[in-house]
């Protein structure tokens, strides 16, 4: 902030958050765990997502998968690009730049008293992670928790501890399946839309949470329909290129809506008259 | 505040007055044979009788490039703050009412300090329309006039020009001119009618509808065959992005000096008719297809910013897109009107 | 840390884009900070099989030659080619258009055209020899963008290399349109990064930079009769620089 | 100290210059002593055929990076002799600023940055930036001062835009040509601190002279009868210090003064006229031209004690500096000139026809030729250049000749740094004249 700006933050202006934890969750996707440089408030809720950048590479969108309950804000990076490619660089001690928290929420407060059912693909995961440690956190504010997660190999499953953890608990049902079978996996094979008929009684009255990659969601999504699942139950976490987060750039347009203001966190229902949504 | 005439010969001599202050002025001058607002150093060089300038004064608050914040590399950045003030000498008044949009869409919900600070520091004189341009369709935007965002409004009245403050900071620039005279009720007739004259006239194309119709005439032809058949010849060279007044989308980059230590992030245009506009990780780009990027931005122009900015629809009717465009597909009055045939 | 060695080499070419590296001026003093060049010829006696960033000048046409580009590449960590001679093959790539290589020697040398030292095959760009990691468009390569790749490469960025035509940065100089003169200009399909120094100095883009991802070429046709030209208008200009 | 000697640079690899140098030596007597120019063919002439007669400068330009001005414009004046077309006299004074924009950028980067290094006995450029960087640093205004009067008024600085047979694209404005007055005038206090440097280190120039003749252009154009521009690197004919006034060729007979012919030792094609061979450069134009050169220039000749007629081939070298304080003054001289007649837009119409058109202009490194032959499309059939380093090979070759026996006393390393010399101050190109002169020794 300065002088000049009538008082007004610099919206753009990232703030300084320090690495305390990281490691390797697979191949390509980096887990670090961060603590905001002066401590301070940073109240986000379970959807929203912050802009992290690397002073000199770059910036990008990137959703926090810890829940507000926790202690300092965890993510988990994809090594696709300029930024992240140097993320995974990265050790403990080095800082990123964070703007934020951005973006719609999961209905953390309309869903209480309901089932919740979460279908994750890939790295959709994420995300989710935050509303469903939430949820485990806030454990009597909800019905049934189910988690169907889809992994393209076997190589590729993210938090397998927190999964082992997840599928011990009696309060909650956690089904997973690969893409592709493996020697180690003795579990379900198929993509992720073949777990839904498992718990088709479940959905009608549930709160449905879907994220994963593009191709994902058309998918899903029908099979929700064929389980007659209504859309205003259907929640869907959209990815989109960003630039600013704060709904100027454009870039994050699907039809009107801004991905980074009016989502990413969509109600289905919503998205009726936004043909390039899915 | 004041409204008064002022001679030519006047006029000229509280510009070059303005050009030898410390003051920078930017006013439109002849490029080639077309015209282009620039740093005004010679009040003769001033052209007021211009058509249309080859890019919009939206360059002077929203920067082909501009930097953002100065940082260290992988650590803390600064904010830089433009602070630079400028007299902008001869908007049109549909430049005028874009920039009234823009000033709208960066102060709403997230306040843009880079933009707005920028936007704070100059005065703008908008001048009523002297020539048309090839392609002005102003009057069917109902841009022909503007009532606000100026801090002066100059209008030729053939020996004189009419000189309106609307602001403070007007009032005080109109009165450093030498010999203003107030203007009587006959001056400002003929501004009325110089007005009234361009109300009618901007309009080489006719939209066939009012302006205020096009969200609903949009909401029903998204699967229309026009988008199709024009993108068939769309470069996706973005022209139409940048000459348009009303268009802000913006990249950022981050830039590193020489030094490897120390840097800037800037933000620079961008145009949603690239090709990886919409590109994102995995080479996935959610508007591939050309007629879908074609069609995106006739649809924000006429109903997705009207939808953030109380219905004003986002072209102003400058007709630089007709012009800039290579393919000539870029017309929106033409690609409206044939929206309306069908329906 | 120690400083990145570079290496520069150049292969059949006007050498016009190294000279863009001297070009940098005071610049070029920033560079050697921060990087090693421990081979120039242009600029250096000193010659080094050790680097670690290998920057190609230069298109490839002969048998010796492309045996030596493979030999830099197995040398090298990152191997950058540098201008159209090295990223597609450029002007040399003219002599491509003609049938038989013979006429072209004999064209040149006369009834000499046959001695062995003027061997050569079709003129070939770096990345169909030896896999190239980036390219620095142009020809000649702008300085700016040449100082900007390498400062990002330094920090480990990928470097940004614009994917959209050159019209964008013509437009955005206010330049005059070439079409509006009804001449044949290249911009709406060839690669941005230059900023446009042609249509500014009263020219049409030639298309030194090379086509985009996915330019759009079957709207030539329609578009070139818009303006009383042809298809032909194009293609001769498209075949100075892009030529197979 | 052995009596054999073996010198084998190679691999430089470049149309107008990456050359070779073998040396034998076998108990005192030179068995084979060479100069090879063994460079990847690019077959220009055979590029141009089917081209259209305004892309020709563009195609040809692309020869030579350093000194693609002066292949544009000779280019561009063939093709304009082809097909009979007039250029203004504003747009013929504006070419010259284009011109001396290059003979000043490519003289400064050759003796700052390419022979300098020799004279302090060093192998690049790059320690003088530590050891002597204020030097250094003038250089690298002169040069950048030269690369910006390139870039106003060709458009760019290697490989021009705005030229165009029958004119130009684009002329500068008045104010434009006000601000590089200026600064060009201020560039002079820099360049002659240059001068001053060089001048300290002369003495590192090998003593070696042998009579040569000397090819350049002269003035015959009379709207630069009495100015600077007399020194002619843009128009005239063809003279040489063999035929004194007496025997000067008009371009169109280009041919017969370089007399091409093929030798196995180099792709590129060797020249002579009067004699086995001829030198063309900055010495050769100071030779034929010398009472022409501005009042600095003349002084910076006088510093060094350079007299017409001067025989070596390392006053090459300096007659480049004489050349960088003439084209400054010369420069300034046209844009009094231009700015008095104020500047017109131009624009240049033209109609193809068939014909063949010569031109010849003064490279930095030499004189220039070019032909073109046109059909009635205004395509071109036929192409021909000769370039300056092809015409300085033989004397090159002639110079090894006197120099290897001269010099060999003082063994290989002395030796071979001399040849290496030598070839730099020729000037071949860029390429040639750098340090990688890549030597390995048999023994
Ligand atoms: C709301 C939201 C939440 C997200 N959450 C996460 C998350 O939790 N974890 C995660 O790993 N990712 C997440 N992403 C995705 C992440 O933001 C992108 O992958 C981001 O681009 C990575 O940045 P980068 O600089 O590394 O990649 P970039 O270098 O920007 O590019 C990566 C790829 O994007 C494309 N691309 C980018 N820029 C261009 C361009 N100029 N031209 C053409 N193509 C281009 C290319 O395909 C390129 O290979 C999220 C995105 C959104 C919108
Ligand atoms: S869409 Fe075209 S006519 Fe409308 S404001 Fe933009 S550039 Fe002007
Ligand atoms: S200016 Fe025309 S060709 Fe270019 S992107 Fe726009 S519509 Fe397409
Ligand atoms: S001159 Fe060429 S590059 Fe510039 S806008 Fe026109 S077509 Fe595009």
């Amino acid at each position: 902030m300065c002088e000049c700006c009538n008082g007004k933050k610099d919206i753009y202006l990232p703030e300084l958050w320090t690495i305390t934890k990281r490691r390797m969750l697979n191949g390509t996707e980096l887990f670090v765990h961060l603590e905001k440089d002066g401590g301070g408030d940073f109240d986000y809720i379970p959807g929203q997502f912050v802009e992290v950048s690397v002073a000199g590479i770059g910036e990008a969108p990137i959703s926090i998968s810890s829940s507000p309950t926790q202690k300092g804000m965890e993510l988990v990076i994809r090594n696709v690009g300029a930024l992240t490619k140097v993320i995974h660089g990265m050790e403990v001690g080095d800082k990123l730049g964070i703007r934020g928290p951005y973006g719609s929420t999961y209905p953390i407060e309309s869903a209480k008293g309901k089932d919740l059912v979460f279908v994750c693909g890939g790295i959709g995961l994420v995300p989710q992670r935050s509303f469903i440690r939430y949820a485990l956190d806030h454990r009597a504010d909800y019905g049934d928790i189910t988690v169907l997660i889809g992994t393209k190999c076997h190589d590729m499953r993210l938090f397998r501890e927190e999964l082992a953890m997840w599928d011990e608990r009696k309060d909650m049902t956690v089904l997973e399946t690969i893409d592709e079978g493996h020697d180690c996996w003795n579990g379900n094979v198929g993509v992720v839309t073949t777990l839904i008929p498992k718990v088709e009684s479940h959905l009608p009255n549930s709160q449905i949470l879907v994220c994963g990659p593009p191709i994902m969601y058309k998918f899903v999504l029908m099979a929700l329909a064929e389980a007659k699942v209504p859309e205003e139950n259907i929640f869907v976490n959209l990815e989109r290129r960003m630039k600013c987060g704060v709904g100027k750039c454009g870039h994050c347009q699907i039809n009107e809506l801004y991905v980074c203001q009016d989502g990413p966190v969509f109600r289905y229902s919503d998205l009726a008259s936004v043909p390039e949504a899915i | 505040m004041s409204v008064s005439t002022v001679t030519k010969e006047q006029f000229k001599s509280f510009v070059a007055a303005l050009v030898n202050s410390d003051q920078k002025v930017v006013g439109v001058q002849a490029k080639d044979d077309k015209f282009a607002f620039g740093e005004l150093t010679d009040a003769d060089a001033l052209r007021l009788d211009y058509d249309v300038t080859i890019l919009p004064p939206k360059k002077y608050v929203l920067p082909q490039k501009e930097t953002l914040m100065n940082f260290e590399v992988a650590g803390a950045a600064k904010t830089v703050c433009p602070d630079e003030k400028m007299v902008l000498l001869g908007v049109h008044p549909y430049d005028m009412v874009a920039i009234n949009q823009m000033d709208e869409l960066f102060s709403q919900g997230e306040y843009d300090t880079h933009y707005m600070n920028r936007r704070d520091n100059i005065t703008i004189i908008v001048c009523d329309v002297v020539t048309p341009s090839e392609n002005v369709f102003a009057s069917s935007m109902n841009t022909a006039t503007c009532d606000s965002g100026y801090d002066i409004l100059l209008t030729d009245i053939g020996d004189r020009f009419v000189v309106e403050a609307a602001t403070e900071k007007g009032e005080a620039l109109v009165k450093t001119i030498n010999g203003a005279k107030e203007a009587a009720a006959a001056d400002t007739d003929k501004r009325k009618a110089v007005q009234e004259k361009n109300i009618a006239s901007l309009n080489k194309h006719t939209l066939e509808c009012k302006p205020s119709d096009l969200p609903d005439l949009l909401e029903k032809a998204y699967d229309h065959p026009v988008w199709e058949e024009k993108a068939k010849l769309c470069y996706s060279c973005g022209s139409c992005n940048q000459v348009c007044p009303t268009c802000y989308c913006f990249d950022v980059q981050d830039e590193v000096n020489w030094d490897l230590k120390t840097g800037s992030r800037c933000r620079s245009w961008d145009g949603c008719l690239l090709s990886n506009f919409a590109t994102v990780a995995g080479n996935h780009n959610f508007r591939e297809n050309r007629a879908d990027r074609f069609r995106h931005r006739l649809y924000r122009k006429g109903k997705y910013v009207p939808g953030k900015i109380d219905g004003q629809i986002a072209c102003v009717g400058c007709g630089r897109c007709i012009s800039a465009c290579t393919s000539k597909i870029a017309n929106p009055v033409e690609i409206y009107n044939t929206l309306m045939e069908k329906a | 840390m120690s400083k990145p060695r570079v290496a520069i080499f150049d292969f059949a070419c006007c050498e016009g884009c190294q000279l863009q590296i001297v070009n940098l001026e005071e610049e070029i003093l920033n560079l050697i900070d921060v990087v090693d060049v421990v081979e120039w010829r242009e600029a250096m006696s000193e010659q080094s099989h050790e680097y670690d960033i290998a920057i190609i000048e230069g298109s490839i046409t002969r048998e010796e030659d492309a045996k030596r580009l493979e030999v830099i590449r197995s040398r090298a960590k990152i191997l950058i080619a540098l201008g159209a001679c090295a990223t597609m093959g450029g002007l040399n790539k003219l002599k491509n258009n003609f049938d038989d290589l013979n006429e072209v020697r004999e064209c040149v040398y006369g009834k000499d055209g046959q001695m062995p030292h003027l061997n050569t095959f079709k003129t070939k760009a770096c990345d169909e020899v030896v896999e190239v990691d980036f390219k620095i468009h142009g020809c000649p390569i702008d300085a700016a963008e040449f100082a900007q790749i390498i400062r990002s490469l330094l920090v480990g960025k990928t470097p940004f290399v614009p994917d959209y035509p050159v019209c964008v940065e013509c437009k955005a100089n206010e330049n005059i349109c070439r079409y509006e003169y009804d001449e044949v200009c290249l911009g709406p399909i060839i690669r941005a990064g230059c900023n446009a120094p042609c249509p500014a100095a009263g020219r049409e883009c030639f298309g030194c930079r090379g086509l985009v991802d996915n330019p759009n070429v079957e709207a030539a046709q329609e578009v070139m009769d818009k303006y009383n030209l042809t298809v032909d208008d194009l293609k001769q200009k498209l075949v100075l620089f892009n030529s197979k | 100290m052995s009596k054999d000697i073996n010198i084998n640079v190679h691999h430089l690899t470049r149309v107008e210059g990456h050359g070779n140098i073998v040396v034998n030596i076998k108990d005192g007597t030179v068995e084979k002593c060479e100069w090879q120019v063994p460079e990847a063919p690019r077959f220009f002439e055979a590029m141009v055929r089917g081209r259209r007669y305004d892309d020709i400068q563009t195609i040809v330009s692309r020869i030579c990076g350093i000194c693609s001005i002066s292949h544009s414009l000779v280019a561009t004046k063939a093709v304009e002799d082809a097909l009979d077309l007039e250029v203004s006299e504003q747009a013929d004074l504006v070419r010259h600023l284009m011109h001396y924009s290059e003979q000043l950028q490519s003289h400064v980067l050759h003796v700052g940055y390419l022979v300098a290094p020799d004279l302090f006995g060093v192998k690049s450029v790059v320690p003088l930036t530590t050891s002597a960087t204020d030097a250094v640093l003038k250089i690298v205004k002169c040069h950048r001062v030269a690369n910006q009067m390139s870039k106003l008024i060709a458009g760019r600085i290697t490989h021009p835009i705005t030229l165009t047979p029958g004119g130009l694209t684009k002329m500068p404005t008045e104010q434009e040509l006000l601000d590089l007055k200026a600064m060009l005038a201020d560039c002079v206090p820099d360049l002659v601190e240059v001068v001053k440097v060089v001048l300290s280190v002369a003495d590192q120039l090998p003593p070696f002279e042998r009579d040569t003749e000397y090819v350049s252009l002269k003035q015959t154009n009379p709207l630069y009868k009495g100015t600077l521009s007399e020194y002619s690197f843009y128009h005239g004919d063809i003279t040489s210090t063999d035929v004194n006034g007496d025997g000067d060729m008009p371009v169109s007979k280009w041919e017969s003064v370089a007399n091409e012919y093929v030798v196995a030792q180099s792709t590129a094609k060797w020249c002579k006229w009067h004699r086995d061979a001829y030198a063309s450069g900055a010495l050769a134009r100071f030779n034929n031209q010398a009472e022409f050169l501005s009042p600095l220039a003349k002084t910076v000749a006088d510093m060094f004690g350079l007299k017409k007629g001067a025989p070596g081939p390392f006053m090459n070298n300096v007659a480049q500096l004489v050349e960088c304080a003439h084209v400054v003054e010369a420069s300034i001289e046209i844009i009094d000139k231009l700015l008095t007649k104020g500047i017109k837009p131009e624009k240049v119409k033209v109609s193809p026809k068939a014909g063949r058109g010569h031109a010849a202009v003064e490279a930095p490194r030499g004189i220039l030729f070019h032909s073109y032959e046109f059909d009635k499309n205004g395509e071109c059939v036929w192409g021909n250049c000769c370039i300056p380093t092809n015409q300085n090979h033989a004397n090159i070759q002639k110079d090894f000749d006197k120099l290897v026996p001269e010099f060999m006393h003082e063994g290989e390393d002395a030796l071979r740094q001399k040849m290496e010399m030598l070839v730099r101050a020729y000037d071949p190109c860029i390429s040639c004249s750098t340090h990688m002169l890549n030597v390995e020794f048999v023994k």
